[in-house]
């Protein structure tokens, strides 16, 4: 299954672009997304232990069930206002 | 309803439509770009968002203001793009019968958006380098 | 320098003059007419001031504001006549580096201008007839 | 010598008018005043508990001394905002 990735801020900046699609086995769970993530943008690792991550426009856990098309945001500590 | 919007805050359009007859009070809060941070000097702010989310969020936080406080409306309206010092970035604007309820639920709204709402910062210094601004973890 | 005026209090403009780059925090606070009171309807109301004695307090305001809390501007604007519902008949206009600075400062020269301006309110009634508002004695 | 007298709010409803002038001995304090007052204006009786009373634009206590040209205004509890 293929799902969608957004990076934003200084993830987006690490990354190298603000999205990308991520080929999935079936039955994938959010926890085996951000493995592969981790592995594909090596410079993302000191953000890590800072970033949420949203599945479909919520928080996510890691045990987070996948399904084709789902969107993933990664989400480093936000500063509105 | 919350808004995301490029260009300027349309304050007097805001203020226009929180009036209401049976409210004694309006506060507006504008958060406005600062010309310096930590000693260097900010020429600009550049916000981003994750829109669906953000727009959820602020959303969220109208409702409950509305509902942890006295207040007859709160409505939250964030720029994003790029924005020039002493423009505002963010205004929440609350209606409300009594000044005292207006004044808790602006300030609890506002300390909202900062802490829950998917927007980043980032300044541009005028040696032409650029920082994220350090934040909030999103729980 | 505070103001008292009739007709519609100029927010905009009072805004654009209280931005400023090495402030993050505007706050607003307008005090707007409501249309009802202890169960009777109000049309209008009706401001009159002792005119120098009102413009010295709300300058003293402005000044004790800027001492006593962490902000860069206070502003009060009052206006005076009549004031339909749902228009202002104050606002205070407080810049500030910090949010909290902004909000409390505000909060305190509102409860300042009740409680100390040569300023009077009559609400007018649907019935023609009106009543002065119970107010604060001056100390 | 004369003093000015300012009424507002109640006060000027209850007198009748916005504006008076009054003639007073020579060395008059307030208390003098405000004694003239209270005679002109009985309409006035149920304020006085209320009123504070300026003098050239401050608040001023019975014994203040009066000069010719003074202005004295009768303030009812201020209602602003």
């Amino acid at each position: 299954m293929n799902v969608r990735i957004l990076f934003f801020a200084q993830a987006r900046e690490r990354a190298g672009r603000a999205n990308a699609e991520l080929s999935l086995p079936e039955g994938s769970r959010l926890e085996d997304a951000l493995a592969a993530l981790a592995r594909d943008y090596p410079a993302l690792d000191p953000l890590w232990p800072h970033l949420a991550v949203a599945v479909d426009g919520r928080i996510a856990r890691p045990g987070t069930q996948l399904a084709e098309g789902s969107e993933l945001a990664l989400l480093p500590p936000v500063s509105g206002g | 309803m919350p808004e995301l919007l490029a260009g300027p805050i349309p304050v007097e359009r805001l203020l226009a439509e929180a009036a209401r007859p049976e409210c004694g009070a309006v506060v507006l809060f504008l958060g406005t770009t600062r010309d310096r941070h930590e000693g260097r000097r900010v020429t600009r702010l550049h916000y981003e968002a994750y829109r669906p989310m953000a727009l959820e969020a602020l959303g969220r936080i109208e409702r409950e203001t509305g509902e942890r406080f006295a207040v007859a409306s709160c409505r939250i309206v964030h720029r994003l793009g790029e924005v020039p010092p002493a423009e505002a970035s963010v205004a929440v604007v609350v209606a409300a019968p009594h000044r005292d309820a207006a004044f808790e639920a602006s300030r609890w709204a506002m300390d909202e958006v900062k802490r829950a709402a998917p927007i980043w910062k980032k300044e541009l210094y005028d040696d032409g380098s650029g920082g994220w601004v350090e934040g909030a973890e999103l729980k």
